[in-house]
Order: structure tokens, then C-alpha cells, then sequence
């Protein structure tokens, strides 16, 4: 099995792409698009690690053995980050983190320690 | 066990030795996913309930200090995918020029990273006891913006009417954005001690088409390194920059 | 005449503190966690004496917290996880797999010392004020109100984990690329497969703890927030993030008992083990479901309703895989030929605790039962009969099974078989009142009880006084059987694994040329280097495999 | 006999039937299925036990049927077991829309409770039978969690949080509750007694000891606790300070070898002047309540201390001088 030898012109097209990407995200974060600015900045930080993975880490290329890797990783992070969020999501509103200061639930009366 | 060449004993074949040490640093990169992955989760809790301060926080960091870093560690990725080339096509010495490159970029970055340190540190802005988002509005430094600095006053007053808990919310900002930054910058000690090792390497001319596996999984880890920035960049600089 | 083996080919300290030989690095491994597995024992030992009067017979209320948090400490962190997979697991994958070592030597070598740096942070805050949070480190009572030594300990721990992320990958890595010529996925002994899906919990989730105890160690040197409420954290956070790990780890504890078991079966009933590929998949079923199931420890946090169904569900998943081993086993035992060997007898004697203990997971996973028994004495009960009837007993069996090979010597026979009884009845004796007591509602981690939970408590002492002696018997006579001992050969059992066909013990470089796999796992009819009546009694000849 | 060797908790709420029942069927197919299991593991063991050395067992390696059938089977009972415990969780989560709701907060290591008309209680918790009661909980410090076993219900308290449980007792009577999350030191000791009361009992008891208790042994036994003496002055003598138990009237022995009479200008005194008479054996750490505590509230206290007359002196940790004692 040789190894396949990525052309610099590759890495400096990627380059480029990143450059492109990073102007971009500094350049959505000034627009107010209310909820879609964290979307937006996400999916172009996503893009960008692919960009890097496939072709600077040479993904692409690789054995499928290392891809399955890389998507075990990704897998992994997507059930810790969301089964963790689904509790969040779905927890009623006083039991959400950092609710010390507001009243209690349906308080018949004032609520003193 | 022995080494023969650059062949070390419980290997059969350099192919096979080379197929396992990129598949440990794949493997090891697995970890490092999960590693950071806590530190995110913590940080998406967090921002999502107390969103007021953390844009707050994050408008007081210096976009072009990030933005800058950010090219400068891109940069460094792409002249390490050089020096894997140069390695891989036999130019043993671009392989030395495109490492030390690397490590250029990369000094730079935390030199950068420290200058953006001594900043909070001077604003009040350390997690602790000496903790106060007033600070730095009220206490100009030579050289801010009056300007921004009134725009900062404005926003701190009007976020503590919704926020009164706004000092802890915001150390919340400030113990996520040195943590994670933090933790960052130690990887990118240990990918700059690294380097200096693979240089060292590269001027005995070590090398070669055949063998290049150190230079290449350095590489893998020194791209994971700029793939975790590429996410730091928008997640701590980039909230609510539109105010 | 004597040969070179391991143990014989160089002499000195720096020989073995410099080894990087794997077979070395296991038994350095064995004497460290040996000493830990000393000290969370004598722990023990302290706190069922102290439960012997309902007022608490021996220390104070604060030296009990932290008599139990340092038994769990020591016993989890330092002596189960490590146990099967740094001592038996290192010692034979390169020997089973048929390669001159693991793929990373000298970080093999590494993972010990990390190891011992974090013994030796943790050693450092049981001796310097001791920790009272239990091990599983609740915030903010760890990271605010503890008045112990939390700090070092955190450490510790941290610097230990990456000890198992570095076993872990060196195992995976190892299985995918140094296995010998003809040794195919499905020809790998179950031993491997249980290792590998072990190896996959180790590095997908130990670094999620290091990091969580990271920041709550941070967040108790410098006063940060992230998990603490008072200054906007949420401590239910810090439980998702730990037992993000720690459920998945009590699977680092199970799975290479379960690989020990696989091994240990066939070779005394000397027959192939029944439905061979559903264990290996049961086994990396076990680690990948095993991570969904984490917040069934989260049921009465508060957790969201929705959450707690979901998590309850996979749960109840987790147990099929579990289930579908333990009927193999007993499956594999049918028409076999089987003798009454001590291995055999900890094999048996690991089955029916760990049915017991797995069965009883059912009723925790049940989230309207879950309400009352969470955190009673029953969860305690439950976990033991895993952690110390499972993975212990799977590693004393397996030290059994395996020390011919190890030491080149056996160790009486009657004993043996002697200890693995008495553990056995101790065991149950010591755990079993406890689940009683836990539905009775007593609490877990209580100094002190209501009189009328003494008798059971009594007879739990009573219990764990038999245990205690089932430990110490082994101990005595493997070390006695290193000198005195019957030379044992090349193959005593005799079994079908690859490790079984070099000498005892293996020579330095584990074979003296590279063998080839030509035959199917546990086969004992086409092995006529065994010396058996290969193939008379069966009119049936093992046909082909599909 | 229930009492000699139990095996389940009184059965005190409306929750507790159903969680026996989940109990008794869960275990009816796990013992079914570890009897079967070991009874086949003891068969085989004995009936194919190897009769000649070098013999070998029949070979076979598998049936897929069987396999099927053994993942099957037991999915369908764990869902089974799934499915009612969620009905009875999910019930257990969604409180019903009349409750009576009561404040529960802990704290390092006691509870609080505060009934709706503002009445407050600690270690204490009334309830009327028959009506569904709500508690609202709340921590102070760390998570501790509230658990009373004859109800079968449990939910922790977390600090940052508001947590709720609901439940209807149907049996009066006195049940223990217990804090079933470690929190720290006394972790073991931080538990009370629910009561639970005949409505009109309930009522009586509410309007009696609202505001300053009629009773002032009552009162007293209130602020004991509420003041955290009980934190120290513990009943059985293993607390950091002397138990009170039946030393009203009795000689002390003092420090300094002298022996007072425990009289009530002898507490009133220790209460405000605490380290003037030091009792042998412990140590000044007793803070004053010069100030914090009125006129009414002593003479509460006092007449608390005297009903502890009745109760049994412990052997160890009491200061009352040994009859035997010189002069």
C-alpha cells in the first residue's frame, strides 16, 4: 500500500477556503440574524475542521479504518453533548440551573429560610 | 525490544509500524475529542442560561487579537501539511525550513495568547476575588477607546437590571474562556516541544520518503490543535458581537 | 536444564524498572495494585466493624466518611479498573494475539508510572487529612463545604486516568495491527474481544472525568463557579459529566472479568463455547449501549421526566447483551467434559453472583422502584455483587487460570479449590442482608442506624470476615507456589489459546518464531498437540463454521 | 414477625402498594430466572463431570434460534418491568393540582419545614392523612435528599434548584425520614419524624402552635433545635457537648473539680454565659446567645431542658456528677 501524497496545491486551495471561512465568521458575528448567529458560526467552524480533517490530516486518503475512528469521535461527542442537553431542554423551569433568585414555585406565601 | 534502522522490534515491517503509530495518534485524538468535549458541554450549559453576561464577556475580549491568532494558527497547519510533503517527496530541507516555520507561527500565537492574559489581568477580569466587570468602564487604561468604553458602561448597567448576579455569571465566562483557552495553550506547548524534537530530527536529515511517520503524526496532532481553536475562535470572541 | 525465560533473562532492579517488556510491566502492575487492593480491603474491613452496634463501635463520624470515600477511591480507581486489563490484559493480548509485544512498548511502561505519580497524590491526601466526599466527588460538597484533603486526591485521579487512556489505546491499536499471521477477528480469543471493547470505554470516556475532576479541582483551589450553584454553576451538571464516565467505567471492571470467564469455561469443559460470535458482539454491545444509560444514576436529582424515560429504556437495554452471555456460558457447559479445577470453580461461582447482581440492576433501572431503593443499602449491595462478585472473583480466577504460565509453577490444588468456596459463601453472606436492608430504606453511607437493622448488619460482618479470609488464603499459597510449586509446562490444562502453545513461563520475546493460526477458537478436536482423546466421544464432528 | 426480621417497610402512603407491587413482580421473574440458571449450572456441573483425563466434550457452537429466543424473551420482560415502573414514575413526578403544599429546606445537617400557614418545624414534618401533600425542597448548602421509607418516595435537594415531591399519606402515625444523599459529617443523623394526623388533629395542631407555641416545653424543644444546641448537646452523649437527658436537678462536675446543681439559673447561665462553668471533660466551644434569645424564649428552653428529665442518662457524655462522686 503506497501512501498517497497530497500536491501542495491542494493545501494551499484549503488554505485559502479557510482564510475565506474565517473572514466570514468575523463577518456574520457583526449582523444581527438573532438566533441563526450561533447556527451560522457553527456551521462554518464545522466546515472548516472538515476542510482540515479530510484534507490537511488526509482523512480523505486514509484507511477506512481511521475513518471509522474519526466518526466513532464524533459520534461519541453528539451522544454526550445531547442526551446531556435533552435534560436541559426538557426540565422544568425551576429546576434549570441558576434560578436561586426567583420565587419558588406557585408560593403560597413568602419563602424564607 | 531491539531497534533495527528505524524498524523497533515488535514490528514485522516499517509499513506496519507506521500504520500503528498513526493509528495511536488517531486513536489518542479520539480522547482529546472527549477531553475538550466536557469543557464544551459545560460551556454550552452555562451560555445558554446566563447568555446576558457571556456576551458581555465576550465583547470585552479584542476581536483582532482572535482574529489574528486565528490566521496565524491556519497558517501554521498549512506549513506543517508542507513539512509532511516535503518529507514525504524527499526534500529533506524544506522539512527543516517548513518545522521551523511551524514553530515560528505557533510562538507567535502564544505570545499573542499572553498579551490577551496581561489585558485581563489588568481589566479585573481574573475569576477570584479581585473579580469586577465595572472595573475596566470605569477605570480607563491609556490608550482605550472612550468610545467603547462608554459602550461597555452601557452594556454592564443595562445587563445588571436583568442580571443581578451578573459578576458571578460573567466569572462563569471568564473561568470557561481561561480554562478552555488555557488548556489550548498547554497543547500548543507540548505540539511546540514536539516540533523542536522532529527539527532536531530534521537536521540529521532522519527523514525520508521511507520513513516520515514521527513528522506525520506530529502533524495529525498539530491539525487537531488548529481544528479545537477553529471552534474556540467563534464560541468565546464571536457572541453577540452585533450589539 | 533451564531455559530463558522473562523472569530469568536480566537481572536487577533497573531490569525491571526499565522493562519494557510487556510480561514485566503486568507483573509490576500486580504488585501495585495488589497493594492497593491491601489497603482498600483493610478500609473495609474498618467500616463493616464499625456497623456491627447501630450507634457505630469504632471511630467518629467524620473518620467513617472517610473511611468508606477512601475504600472507594482505592478499590475503584486504583484497584478494579486497573486489576484485569493492566495485569492479566497486558500480560497475555500480545501472547494470545501471537505478537512479540503490545504496539507501544515504552508507553506501556509510561502507563505504569502515571499511575504511580497518581497513587501517590492520592496516598499523599488519605495520609494528610484523609477525604470525606465519597468517591464520587458531588459538587459543591467537594469543591466548597469538604474540609479534607480533596485536592491532592482530585489530582490524583486525574493523573491517573490517563494511566487507562494510555493501556486502552495501546490494546485497540495493538489488536487492529500486531495480530499474527491467520489470527482473524473471529478467531481472537473472547479474552481480546472483551479487552477491546474495554479498551473502547477507556478512551472514550476516561477523558471526560479528567476533565470534570479537573475543574472541580479547579474550581475548589480558585474559587470558580462551574459547578457550584451559589456562584451560578449547576452541581447536576457535574453528575451528568461524571457518571458520563464512571457508569460506562463499572463496564472497564465487568468486561475483561467476562473475557477472563469466556476462556475459562471452554478450557474445563474442554469444548468449544456456545454461540462464540454473540459473546464477542455482546461484549462490544455492553461498552457502546453501556454509554447511554448514565443518567439512570440521575433519577431523583430532578432530572427531566423525559430524561429519566429514555434513560431508563437503554437501561433495560444494556441488560439483553449481559443476559445473552451468561445464558452462552451455562449453554457451553452442556455435554462438556468438565472438571472441578479452582478455575472452574471461580468461573462458576462468578456466574451465579453476577446473575444475581445483574438481575438486580433490573430493579434499579425501574424507575418507579428506583424512587425508594436509590441510594439504600440495595445499590450498594447491587454494585458489589458486580464490582467484587463479578470483576474480582473473574480476577482471582484468572490469575488461577493463568499462573502456570506466569510463574512456570501450580499451586495446591485443594486449597484453591478451598479459597474459591469460602469466597464464595462469604461473599453472599456479607452482601446479600443488604439488599434487605436497602429496601427496609437504610440509607447508604450512614455512620450510624436504627437499632432494628443490626441483625442484618451483624450478619453482613459476619460475612465479610469469611471474605476477608478467602482473599488472604490466595494470596499465601500463590506466593508460597512461586518457589515451591509443581513445575507446570508448557500447557497444564490443557487449553486451545496461543498463549498455551510457548513456555511457561514465555521466553522474553513471547515466541521463538512467530506462529500461525490455523485453527478455530476453543477447538479441541483438530488440536492433536493437545495429548486429549480428541474427537472419540462425539459422533458429531464439529461441522464447519458459518 | 414484621418486627423481628422484617423484609419491607410499613406501608404509609399511596405510593407504598405500588412500589411492593413492582418489587414483588420484578422479583418473581428474577428468581426465576437465577433459580433456573443455577439449577442448571449445579446439573451439568455434577452429570457431565469429566470421567477420564484426557477427555474431551461433545462440540457444538451455536444455534441462532436459541440465541434469538434468549434475546427475545428476556427484552419482552425487561420492557415489561420498563413500562410500569415509568407509569408509576411518571405519576410520582406529576403532582396532582390539590395539594397541600409544605416547605422542606436542608441544610449541613438539618431540615426545616414551614407548613402553609407559615409554621415552622425542624426534624419535624405534619401531615394530615388522606390528602395529597406537595413539598417543595430546597437546599441551603449542599445536595442532601429527602427520603421516608414507608412512603417509598425519596427526591433530592439541590442547592440552585427547586425540587418537588409529592405524596398521600393513608396511615397515621410516626415514620421515620431519613437524608439519603451523602452531605457531609452528620449525614447519618440528619433525619426526623414525619407524623402523619387525622385531619382534624392536623387542624388542632396548626391552630395550637401557630405563632409562639401554647406549650413552652414544645416552644423549647423548637428552639433546641432551631438554635442547633441538638447539633452538640445530643441525646445519647457522642456529641461535641454533654447530653441534657435528665440532668435537670442533678449534680454536674465541673472543670475545676467542682460540682453544681443544674438549676435553672445554672442553664439560663450557660445558655448566655456559656464558658463560666466549663463541665469535665469538654471544651469551651459553646458560642454565646447573650442577645439572641428573649426573656420568653429561655424560660422555653428551660422548660424544654427540665422534660428531658425523663429520659434516660447516657452511660458516657453526660456531665452529671457519678453518684459516687467526692464531696
Amino acid at each position: 500500500m503506497s501512501e498517497h501524497i497530497v500536491s501542495p496545491k491542494i493545501y494551499f486551495a484549503i488554505f485559502a477556503s479557510l482564510m475565506l471561512g474565517t473572514g466570514i465568521t468575523v463577518w456574520a458575528a457583526f449582523q444581527n440574524f438573532g438566533k441563526l448567529n450561533i447556527v451560522i458560526a457553527l456551521v462554518i467552524a464545522t466546515i472548516k475542521a472538515t476542510l482540515v480533517v479530510l484534507y490537511f490530516m488526509h482523512a480523505r486518503y486514509s484507511p477506512k479504518r481511521t475513518q471509522l475512528v474519526i466518526i466513532c469521535s464524533i459520534f461519541w461527542l453528539a451522544i454526550m453533548l445531547g442526551m446531556t442537553l435533552s435534560d436541559y431542554d426538557t426540565r422544568p423551569h425551576e429546576m434549570q440551573p441558576g434560578v436561586t433568585r426567583l420565587e419558588p414555585p406557585a408560593a403560597p406565601q413568602a419563602f424564607t429560610a | 525490544m531491539h531497534r533495527t534502522g528505524d524498524l523497533y522490534g515488535q514490528f514485522e515491517t516499517l509499513e506496519q509500524q507506521k500504520e500503528t503509530a498513526s493509528l495511536g495518534m488517531w486513536v489518542f485524538l479520539v480522547t482529546e475529542v472527549l477531553f475538550f468535549g466536557g469543557m464544551f458541554l459545560t460551556y454550552t450549559i452555562n451560555r445558554s442560561a446566563f447568555s446576558t453576561a457571556f456576551g458581555i464577556g465576550s465583547n470585552t475580549l479584542d476581536i483582532t487579537l482572535g482574529a489574528g491568532n486565528t490566521v496565524v494558527l491556519i497558517m501554521s497547519s498549512l506549513t506543517m501539511a508542507m513539512a509532511v510533503w516535503s518529507a514525504q517527496v524527499g526534500k529533506k530541507k524544506l522539512v527543516s525550513i517548513f518545522l521551523i516555520a511551524t514553530l515560528g507561527l505557533g510562538t507567535v500565537f502564544l505570545g499573542v495568547k499572553g498579551v490577551e492574559y496581561k489585558q485581563k489581568f489588568d481589566h479585573h477580569l481574573i475569576p477570584g476575588h479581585g473579580f469586577d466587570m465595572k472595573y475596566h468602564p470605569t477605570h480607563p487604561m491609556p490608550g482605550d477607546d472612550p468610545k467603547e468604553l462608554a459602550l461597555e458602561k452601557k452594556e454592564v448597567e443595562e445587563a445588571l437590571a436583568h442580571d443581578p448576579d451578573i459578576n458571578f455569571h460573567g466569572q462563569l465566562y471568564f473561568s470557561l474562556y481561561f480554562g478552555m483557552t488555557g488548556l489550548h495553550a498547554l497543547h500548543m506547548i507540548i505540539g511546540a516541544g514536539l516540533l523542536i524534537w522532529l527539527i532536531k530530527g530534521s537536521f540529521a536529515g532522519r527523514f525520508t520518503p521511507q520513513y516520515n511517520t514521527p513528522v506525520e503524526v506530529v502533524g495529525l496532532y498539530w491539525h487537531f490543535v488548529d481544528i479545537v481553536w477553529i471552534y474556540l475562535f467563534p464560541l468565546l470572541y464571536l457572541i453577540d458581537r452585533h450589539r | 536444564m533451564t531455559h530463558e525465560d522473562y523472569l530469568n533473562a536480566t537481572y536487577g532492579i533497573r531490569s525491571w524498572l526499565l522493562t519494557t517488556d510487556h510480561k514485566r510491566i503486568a507483573l509490576l502492575w500486580l504488585g501495585s495494585v495488589t497493594f492497593f487492593f491491601f489497603i482498600g480491603g483493610i478500609l473495609a474491613t474498618m467500616i463493616r466493624i464499625h456497623l456491627l452496634t447501630p450507634t457505630g463501635a469504632l471511630v467518629s463520624p467524620e473518620t467513617y466518611n472517610k473511611l468508606f470515600t477512601m475504600h472507594g477511591v482505592a478499590m475503584i480507581f486504583f484497584f478494579l479498573i486497573p486489576s484485569i486489563p493492566a495485569v492479566l490484559g497486558n500480560f497475555l493480548i500480545p501472547l494470545m494475539i501471537g505478537a512479540k509485544d503490545l504496539a507501544f512498548p515504552k508507553i506501556n511502561l509510561l502507563s505504569w508510572y502515571i499511575y504511580i505519580v497518581g497513587g501517590i497524590f492520592v496516598l499523599y491526601s488519605f495520609g494528610t487529612g484523609g477525604l470525606d466526599t465519597g468517591w464520587t466527588f458531588y459538587t459543591p460538597l467537594s469543591s466548597v463545604y469538604s474540609n479534607s484533603a480533596v485536592t491532592p486526591a482530585v489530582i490524583g485521579i486525574f493523573i491517573n486516568g490517563f494511566s487507562s487512556i494510555l493501556t486502552g489505546l495501546n490494546f485497540i491499536v495493538t489488536i487492529h495491527t500486531m495480530r499474527a499471521p491467520g489470527m482473524t477477528w473471529f478467531r481472537l480469543p473472547l479474552f481480546a474481544w472483551a479487552h477491546y471493547a474495554t479498551s473502547l470505554v477507556m478512551i472514550l470516556g476516561t477523558p471526560v472525568v479528567a476533565i470534570t475532576l479537573l475543574l472541580a479541582g479547579l474550581e475548589r483551589m480558585f474559587h470558580l463557579g462551574f459547578f457550584n450553584p451559589a456562584l451560578g454553576g449547576d452541581p447536576i451538571l457535574f453528575q451528568h459529566l461524571f457518571w458520563f464516565y464512571s457508569h460506562p467505567a463499572v463496564y472497564i471492571m465487568i468486561l475483561p472479568a467476562m473475557g477472563v470467564i469466556s476462556e475459562i469455561i471452554p478450557t474445563f469443559a474442554r469444548k468449544p463455547i456456545f454461540g462464540y460470535s454473540f459473546i464477542a458482539g455482546s461484549s462490544i454491545a455492553i461498552a457502546v449501549i453501556g454509554f447511554v444509560v448514565w443518567a439512570h444514576h440521575m433519577f431523583v436529582t430532578g432530572e427531566s421526566t423525559y430524561a429519566a424515560l429514555t434513560f431508563s429504556f437503554l437501561s433495560y437495554l444494556v441488560a439483553i447483551p449481559s443476559a445473552v452471555k451468561v445464558f452462552n456460558w451455562t449453554s457451553t457447559l452442556y455435554k462438556g467434559s468438565i472438571s472441578w479445577d479452582a478455575p472452574m470453580l471461580y468461573a462458576l461461582g462468578f456466574i451465579g453472583l453476577f446473575t444475581i447482581g445483574g438481575l438486580t440492576g433490573l430493579f434499579l433501572a425501574c424507575l418507579g422502584l428506583d424512587i425508594h431503593i436509590h441510594d439504600t443499602y440495595f445499590v450498594v449491595a447491587h454494585f458489589h455483587y458486580i464490582m467484587v462478585g463479578g470483576a474480582v472473583m473473574g480476577y482471582v480466577g484468572g490469575i488461577h487460570f493463568w499462573w502456570p504460565k506466569i510463574t512456570g509453577r501450580l499451586y495446591p490444588e485443594a486449597l484453591s479449590r478451598a479459597a474459591a468456596v469460602t469466597l464464595f459463601v462469604g461473599f453472599n453472606l456479607t452482601f446479600f442482608p443488604q439488599f434487605i436492608l436497602g429496601y427496609l430504606g437504610m440509607p447508604r453511607r450512614y455512620h450510624t442506624y436504627p437499632p432494628e437493622f443490626q441483625v442484618l448488619n451483624v450478619l453482613s460482618t459476619a460475612g465479610a470476615s469469611i471474605l476477608a479470609l478467602g482473599y488472604l488464603l490466595p494470596m499465601a499459597y500463590l506466593t508460597w507456589s512461586m518457589r515451591y510449586g509443581k513445575v507446570a509446562g508448557p500447557n497444564p490444562w490443557p487449553a486451545t489459546g496461543l498463549e498455551w502453545t510457548t513456555d511457561s513461563p514465555p521466553p522474553t520475546e513471547n515466541f521463538h518464531v512467530t506462529p500461525e493460526v490455523t485453527w478455530e477458537p476453543y477447538d479441541f478436536q483438530d488440536r492433536p498437540d493437545l495429548g486429549l482423546a480428541a474427537g472419540s466421544p462425539s459422533p458429531a464432528p464439529a461441522h464447519g463454521d458459518d | 414477625m414484621q418486627s423481628q426480621l422484617p423484609i419491607y417497610p410499613e406501608q404509609a402512603s399511596n405510593f407504598a402498594p405500588q412500589v411492593d407491587a413492582l418489587m414483588v413482580f420484578i422479583t418473581a421473574i428474577c428468581v426465576f430466572f437465577a433459580l433456573a440458571i443455577t439449577a442448571a449450572i449445579v446439573i451439568f456441573f455434577f452429570k457431565f463431570h469429566r470421567k477420564k483425563p484426557d477427555d474431551v466434550g461433545v462440540a457444538f457452537e451455536g444455534d441462532s434460534r436459541l440465541e434469538a429466543a434468549w434475546m427475545i424473551v428476556p427484552l419482552i420482560l425487561a420492557m415489561a418491568m420498563f413500562g410500569w415502573g415509568a407509569v408509576v414514575y411518571v405519576d410520582y413526578r406529576h403532582a396532582p393540582q390539590d395539594t397541600l403544599d409544605v416547605y422542606v429546606i436542608g441544610k449541613q445537617w438539618m431540615w426545616k419545614a414551614q407548613q402553609p400557614n407559615g409554621l415552622k418545624e425542624i426534624n419535624e414534618l405534619h401531615v394530615p392523612v388522606n390528602r395529597n401533600i406537595r413539598l417543595i425542597l430546597a437546599s441551603e448548602d449542599v445536595i442532601h435528599d429527602f427520603f421516608v421509607p414507608a412512603f417509598r418516595v425519596k427526591m433530592d435537594v439541590v442547592p440552585g434548584h427547586y425540587n418537588t415531591m409529592w405524596f398521600r399519606p393513608t396511615k397515621p402515625g410516626r415514620y421515620h425520614f431519613f437524608c439519603s444523599q451523602y452531605c457531609g459529617t452528620n449525614h447519618a443523623i440528619m433525619g426526623g419524624w414525619v407524623t402523619v394526623m387525622e385531619p382534624s388533629d392536623y387542624a388542632a395542631w396548626l391552630s395550637g402552635s401557630s405563632g409562639v407555641s401554647a406549650n413552652p416545653v414544645l416552644a423549647g424543644e423548637k428552639l433546641f433545635a432551631e438554635k442547633t444546641c441538638i447539633t452538640c448537646h445530643v441525646g445519647d452523649g457522642t456529641g461535641r457537648a454533654p447530653s441534657l437527658n435528665g440532668v435537670y436537678g442533678a449534680p454536674v462536675l465541673l472543670a475545676d473539680g467542682s460540682t453544681v446543681t443544674a438549676d435553672e439559673s445554672y442553664i439560663r447561665e450557660s445558655i448566655l454565659l456559656p464558658n463560666a462553668k466549663i463541665v469535665a471533660g469538654y471544651q469551651p466551644l459553646m458560642p454565646t446567645f447573650q442577645g439572641q434569645l428573649t426573656e420568653e424564649q429561655i424560660l422555653a428552653l428551660t422548660a424544654y431542658i427540665k422534660s428531658l428529665q425523663s429520659q434516660p442518662v447516657p452511660a458516657k457524655g453526660s456531665g452529671i456528677a457519678p453518684p459516687t462522686g467526692k464531696k
